[in-house]
């Protein structure tokens, strides 16, 4: 199902750079939540986000996304942000979306009232315009991220880990080139995160490239190409896991607060 | 024309301390208890004949009156929450509360006849180095205003204010710091029907009126709630004399039509820029 | 679940109900009239006093034997001061029980609806309680006039003070009373009068009435016409009056004067005011032919607790009155017949006189200037009528004891 | 999109049809069986069931409720009438731009308006409604102010009757099957949570504006045939706030955010309250308020918890619920 999605998407920038985040800065007020980020995300990569709590990552990924980051009425204040080589700056999330590029949240945003089966149809009519087509599909995702015998269930009654699959399916739906997903394995039992990891690793390999934020440092390390390390707003690493986890600015970043 | 201007502002501004005593009862409601009240209205109305009986009847001073319609309306409003609002939430509390203004409006009817009353007290004005200054509207704002301080006062200093004020701000936290919040809300609901009686009341005296005088100060009560920001009640009494001011000042300069519509214009383009009332919390 | 079958069977019991309900008052005998009151709502009031003229007609006209020999039935149905139940309560009347006539409705935007059934099944009616010419400017050919149309409704007054030169307006901005103001301003310049500033209108909304006065105060006029619909904006406007100084040398209101209320709730302040009335209870017989007002007045305080008729219950009885005489000149019950008579007859009833031109509309009807003094109306004109003299200039609040 | 529209309709079935059908038939049937004060009574229902499923699509639907909507009715009645009035226009044509101009109205109003979100924007409309109300008043010339505009009658009640019943049908359908279009699901996915609407890829702006004016058009029709119907038109009658009542207590009533709810509720509401007003013509105001108090209290969610129930015993699911049931 995923190489057909594949098929119709575009092939990715030739140079292989997907998302190119260049001196990325926004303040709330007198905080600095991002202080002139720069990033860079490869096609078919995994890139681990990861930083102590407040460290900015959640407000990246708004900006990114196109979401204006609460407490805000505007995007970046400064920077620019290029996806598949177009400057999606200023761009709202529904056009940032359309260009393939997915996100889940932080604190799960479903639907609560609608079916999960409904859930991902909404998804899904972002490639289409036919309700009957975009179930089809959506049954498909239920089956391939394995909610396939709860995609009849209001969304609302689904536990937590259900929850965080229910948003990681809808994302799909629409097609991504590029996932950003906000603490998908937060909450979870070691077993639920093992499975996680398996579907990330299916999904990615079916040629979608990831960012990854997370908590659960074990899981960001197995899974990562690469880590960047985000500390009061500002890129204090960004390297291959085995190397970060020496670096001696990310261990002064997380001494103390690490909870891994 | 000095004095014009000057006897035009008091005047809009004695409306609009009126606007915000009648608002400021609907912040309880609305505001805290999140209640879309329709018999806000009926309050008021109820208050207004309680004053005039007193006084048609017995002969008790119309200001003395607001003695009587502050409890017997507070014990009224606390009677419908103990028995009725309090079982519902959402738009089923606004459709309850419609069918108690159908009920009490149509007995009112009945009751009270449909010819139109007033409480003769006071008449005329102080003259005031030719600035005019109604006596019956300027009584009535006073009350109005010292009303208003008073609850806000309540509501900072005293246990059940901050009660209330918690229970605004987040009702389960509210109940996980001790608050009985069904005991608060019942008497949130009874102040929030006491303080139009007390409007009512003072309107008695400045207006004639019969069981539908509630209607036309309701939806403007919800737009000042609004303006000044849902819960925030030195923001209704901001919000109500804004709009007695804007109105004033364009019914002079323009017309009353123009007036009128300029308040309501003027809630919309507030709301625009501020969305969440002049005095409102930022979302 | 089982508890919960109840409502929807009283649901499909109401819907059901609707339907049924429908039933048609079976009477063959009697000659039935119809009509729509407001019983409930704004006009409840009014409603119920043209409720009780139309009592006091039919219980007076059975007991004289009827019309043509037959005995009379009114059926008064409540429109919830609705115009839209009006309609819907005019189409009943005609198509479902059959009424062999219709009788007024009460106030403007009523008898615009109900006229407007009339003169799609050709049923006439009289029109009581009703004075926006506009009724009778549509070209229907079914409805006719008791009451003189607002342009003769204030012109009585303007032209009682043909003297004076300077004139302010003001407008509640309702349907009945935008019409009075309209000719009001129709009125003034051929009187002479000179309007010193545009008319101010208020709503039913306003509370504040400091801003127009004000303006009025400055432009000092002789003259203040207060298109008033009732007591409730007459006490504002005098109230806030007296607290900035408005002093006119006449205060002229429309309806309210006359409404039983005003005097009580405005006590001192009404004194001075004046208006005109269309029927005074008590009023020597030598301006129009009162045959049987006495009747009237004591049938009325005998079937309502004492209580003395008020205008709007004369006026019923005299849409009655006017029926009657139109059904006994023809001798029959049909219906263009009657329509032609109703447009031919002069005559007079309790209310007054009626003659109305080819359009329907009242020319006949006397109107009465009356003042508030000493808590009292008085009539001042027409003089063979008149209980008092004059009252002027209105004395500055000031000045009053 | 179109394909899903038939495939709603086509899944309605032979049981949906033929309810249409008996709909229809029962329509042009009436005015032989039913006197014309029943017939205008039904008007009246289907003129609010035209309101409260237009009020619905905003409110019910996209979650945005609106305590102005009588200003789309009361805009389209003086459209229609000022046309034919002023402009001599055919009835039929002002009746349609009656609805053009409500949906106009709508369009201009529409993105600031629409900014705003919950009581903020209820409010808002309920402002924009008052202060139109005045406005009409005050610009004479055009709307012939306080003192309204009084027409001649020149459509019979039975083709207005019959106006009034296809525009309920079509209103009916139309919002039947947007729930089935990728419209609809955007709709519903708005209500929800907006922030996840947007980053799925649902332009979530355009797509309330749209609802808006969906919402905005079809009580301008309506308000251009009642004009029709009772020759004359007040400002205090167009925008009489009460109707915009009516609208949030019929519709809350019979289950917001339903298909069948904003049918059920007026015609519940209608029958109920002219029963009431013929037994009891004084006191049936209080007594509709007592049983509206003893609904509420006995069931809070309005009548159509118990209509799904009795509509699943009956095996017709598909009009009653707004989730659709996976049909295959």
């Amino acid at each position: 199902m995923i190489s057909q999605m594949q098929q119709k998407s575009e092939s990715p920038d030739t140079k292989g750079k997907i998302l190119e985040v260049r001196g990325l800065t926004k303040r709330f007020g007198g905080i600095i939540a991002n202080d002139n980020i720069d990033m860079d995300v490869f096609v078919g990569e995994i890139v681990g986000l990861i930083g102590p709590n407040g460290a900015g990552k959640s407000t990246l990924f708004d900006m990114v996304a196109g979401v204006k980051p609460s407490g805000s009425k505007r995007f970046p204040d400064a920077g620019c942000v290029r996806f598949l080589g177009h400057d999606i700056t200023q761009l709202k999330a529904h056009q940032v979306c359309r260009l393939g590029l997915a996100r889940t949240f932080q604190i799960v945003r479903i639907l609560e009232k609608m079916s999960v089966l409904e859930n991902v149809t909404v998804g899904a009519l972002c490639r289409t315009s036919e309700v009957y087509e975009a179930e089809k599909k959506a049954e498909k995702i239920c089956e391939f991220v394995g909610l396939k015998d709860r995609q009849n269930l209001a969304a609302g009654e689904l536990t937590i880990e259900g929850k965080k699959r229910l948003e990681l399916a809808r994302a799909l739906a629409t097609e991504p080139k590029l996932l950003l997903l906000d603490e998908v394995m937060a909450g979870l039992n070691p077993s639920e995160v093992a499975e996680t990891l398996d579907l990330l690793r299916q999904i990615n390999k079916q040629g979608i490239t990831i960012i990854i934020v997370e908590h659960v440092m074990q899981a960001v390390m197995a899974i990562s190409d690469r880590i960047v390390v985000l500390d009061y707003g500002k890129k204090i690493a960004d390297d291959t896991p085995e190397a970060v986890v020496k670096d001696k600015n990310v261990i002064d970043a997380y001494l103390g607060s690490e909870d891994a | 024309m000095f004095e014009a201007w000057v006897t035009v502002l008091i005047s809009g501004l004695a409306m609009g301390a009126i606007y915000a005593l009648v608002a400021g009862g609907l912040n309880l409601t609305w505001g805290v208890m999140n209640v879309v009240n329709m018999a806000h209205g009926v309050f008021l109305m109820l208050g207004a004949y309680i004053t005039f009986m007193a006084w048609s009847y017995w002969g008790i001073n119309p200001l003395f009156t607001i003695f009587l319609s502050f409890p017997i309306l507070f014990a009224l409003g606390a009677l419908i929450n103990r028995f009725l609002v309090r079982r519902t939430v959402g738009l089923a509390s606004m459709l309850l509360t419609f069918g108690i203004f159908m009920v009490i409006e149509n007995l009112a009817v009945v009751g009270f006849g449909g010819m139109y009353r007033s409480v003769r007290f006071f008449t005329g004005s102080y003259d005031i180095m030719g600035v005019f200054v109604s006596k019956p509207r300027i009584i009535a704002a006073g009350i109005a205003v010292a009303m208003s301080l008073l609850t806000y006062w309540f509501l900072k200093k005293t246990k059940i204010g901050v009660a209330i004020r918690a229970i605004s701000l987040d009702r389960m936290m509210a109940e996980q710091c001790g608050v009985n919040t069904n005991q608060i809300c019942t008497i949130t609901f009874g102040i929030g029907a006491a303080q139009p009686a007390v409007a009512g009341s003072l309107m008695s005296l400045i207006f004639a009126f019969n069981p539908m005088l509630g209607r036309v100060f309701l939806v403007k009560a919800f737009a000042i709630v609004v303006l000044g920001g849902m819960g925030n009640f030195l923001g209704a009494l901001i919000g109500g004399l804004t709009i007695g001011l804007v109105e004033a000042v364009i019914a002079f300069s323009g017309n009353l039509h123009l007036s009128e519509a300029a308040g309501f214009i003027i809630i919309i383009l507030i709301l625009l820029l501020r969305p969440s009332g002049i005095m409102g919390r930022r979302q | 679940m089982r508890s919960r079958i109840i409502p929807i069977i009283l649901l499909t019991l109401f819907v059901l109900g609707t339907i049924v309900f429908g039933a048609s008052c079976e009477t063959k005998e009697p000659i039935v009239f119809g009509g729509a009151l407001p019983l409930t709502g704004w006009g409840a009031d009014g409603g119920e006093y043209n409720r009780r003229g139309y009592m006091v007609w039919e219980d007076m006209v059975n007991a004289a034997g009827g019309i043509l020999g037959r005995p009379v039935k009114v059926i008064i149905y409540d429109d919830k001061s609705d115009p839209t139940v009006t309609t819907r309560l005019y189409e009943k009347l005609v198509t479902q029980d059959k009424v062999d006539f219709l009788l007024s409705p009460w106030t403007d935007d009523m008898v615009m609806a109900a006229t407007t059934v009339g003169e799609k099944y050709g049923k006439t009616i009289v029109a009581g309680g009703a004075t926006y010419p506009a009724i009778w400017e549509r070209g229907y050919k079914y409805v006719t006039g008791l009451l003189p149309n607002s342009k003769d409704y204030l012109g009585v007054g303007i032209r009682f003070f043909s003297g004076l030169k300077t004139v302010a307006l003001l407008n509640l901005d309702l349907t009945f009373t935008t019409g009075f103001a309209d000719a009001a301003e129709w009125n003034f310049p051929r009187e002479g009068m000179t309007l010193v500033l545009p008319r101010q209108t208020y709503t039913g909304d306003t509370t504040d009435l400091t801003a127009p006065l004000m303006k009025i105060k400055a432009k000092n006029p002789d003259f203040i016409v207060a298109c008033t619909g009732g007591a409730e904006d007459a006490t504002m406007i005098l109230r806030q009056a007296k607290e900035i100084g408005l002093n006119p040398k006449a205060w002229w209101f429309t309806i309210a004067p006359v409404i039983p209320e005003y005097i009580e709730v405005l006590g001192e302040d009404a004194e001075y005011t004046l208006g005109c009335s269309e029927w005074e209870p008590e009023l020597p017989d030598t301006i129009e032919d009162f045959s049987i007002r006495a009747a009237f007045n004591q049938r009325h305080r005998e079937m309502f607790g004492g209580e003395d008729p008020v205008e709007d219950a004369a006026t019923t009885f005299g849409v009655g009155q006017i029926m009657q005489l139109a059904i006994e000149k023809v001798g029959e019950l049909d219906d263009e017949k009657i329509n032609e008579a109703l447009h031919e007859l002069d005559t007079s009833t309790v209310f007054g006189y009626y003659r109305v031109d080819e359009a329907g509309k009242q020319k006949g009807k006397v109107m009465y200037v009356i003042q508030v003094q000493n808590g009292v109306r008085e009539t001042l004109w027409p003089f063979k009528a008149a209980t008092s003299v004059l009252r002027f200039p209105t004395p500055p609040w000031d000045k009053r004891d | 999109m179109i394909k899903d529209v038939a495939r709603s309709l086509w899944a309605l079935g032979w049981m949906g049809g033929g309810a249409i059908a008996a709909f229809v038939v029962l329509l042009l049937v009436a005015p032989w069986v039913v006197s014309p004060y029943v017939v205008s009574l039904f008007m009246a229902m289907f003129m609010y069931i035209v309101v409260c499923s237009s009020w619905n699509i905003i409110s019910g639907f996209t979650g945005y409720v609106s305590f102005g909507h009588v200003v789309f009715w009361g805009v389209g009645a003086y459209v229609t009438a000022v046309l034919v009035w002023k402009f001599n226009y055919p009835w039929p044509l002002a009746v349609m731009l009656g609805g053009v101009g409500s949906a106009f109205l709508a369009t201009i109003v529409s993105y600031p308006i629409l900014k705003l979100t919950g009581i903020y924007f209820a409010i808002s409309m309920l402002a924009l409604a008052e202060a139109i109300k005045i406005l009409t008043s005050h610009f004479r010339s055009v709307t012939g102010g306080g003192g309204g505009i009084y027409l001649r009658p020149m459509a019979s009640l039975n083709i207005l009757y019959l106006m009034m019943g296809f525009l309920a049908l079509a209103v009916v359908l139309v919002c039947y099957s947007i729930t089935h279009t990728k419209f609809g699901r955007s709709l519903l996915t708005i209500r929800e949570d907006e922030t996840a609407a947007e980053s799925l890829g649902i332009n979530i702006t355009r797509r309330k504006i749209q609802a808006l004016i969906l919402s905005g058009l079809f009580p301008g029709i309506a308000g251009g045939i009642y004009v029709m119907n009772v020759c004359f038109i007040d400002p205090a009658t167009a925008f009489d706030i009460s109707i915009t009542v009516n609208i949030i207590l019929m519709t809350t009533f019979g289950g917001i955010g339903t298909i069948i709810g904003p049918v059920l509720g007026p015609v519940a509401f209608t029958a109920l309250s002219e029963f009431l007003w013929a037994s009891f013509p004084f006191l049936h105001r209080a007594i509709l308020g007592a049983i509206l108090i003893a609904m509420v209290m006995g069931m809070p969610n309005g009548i159509m918890p118990f209509m799904v129930r009795f509509a699943q015993w009956v095996g017709i699911r598909e009009f009653f619920s707004r989730r659709r049931e996976a049909s295959q």
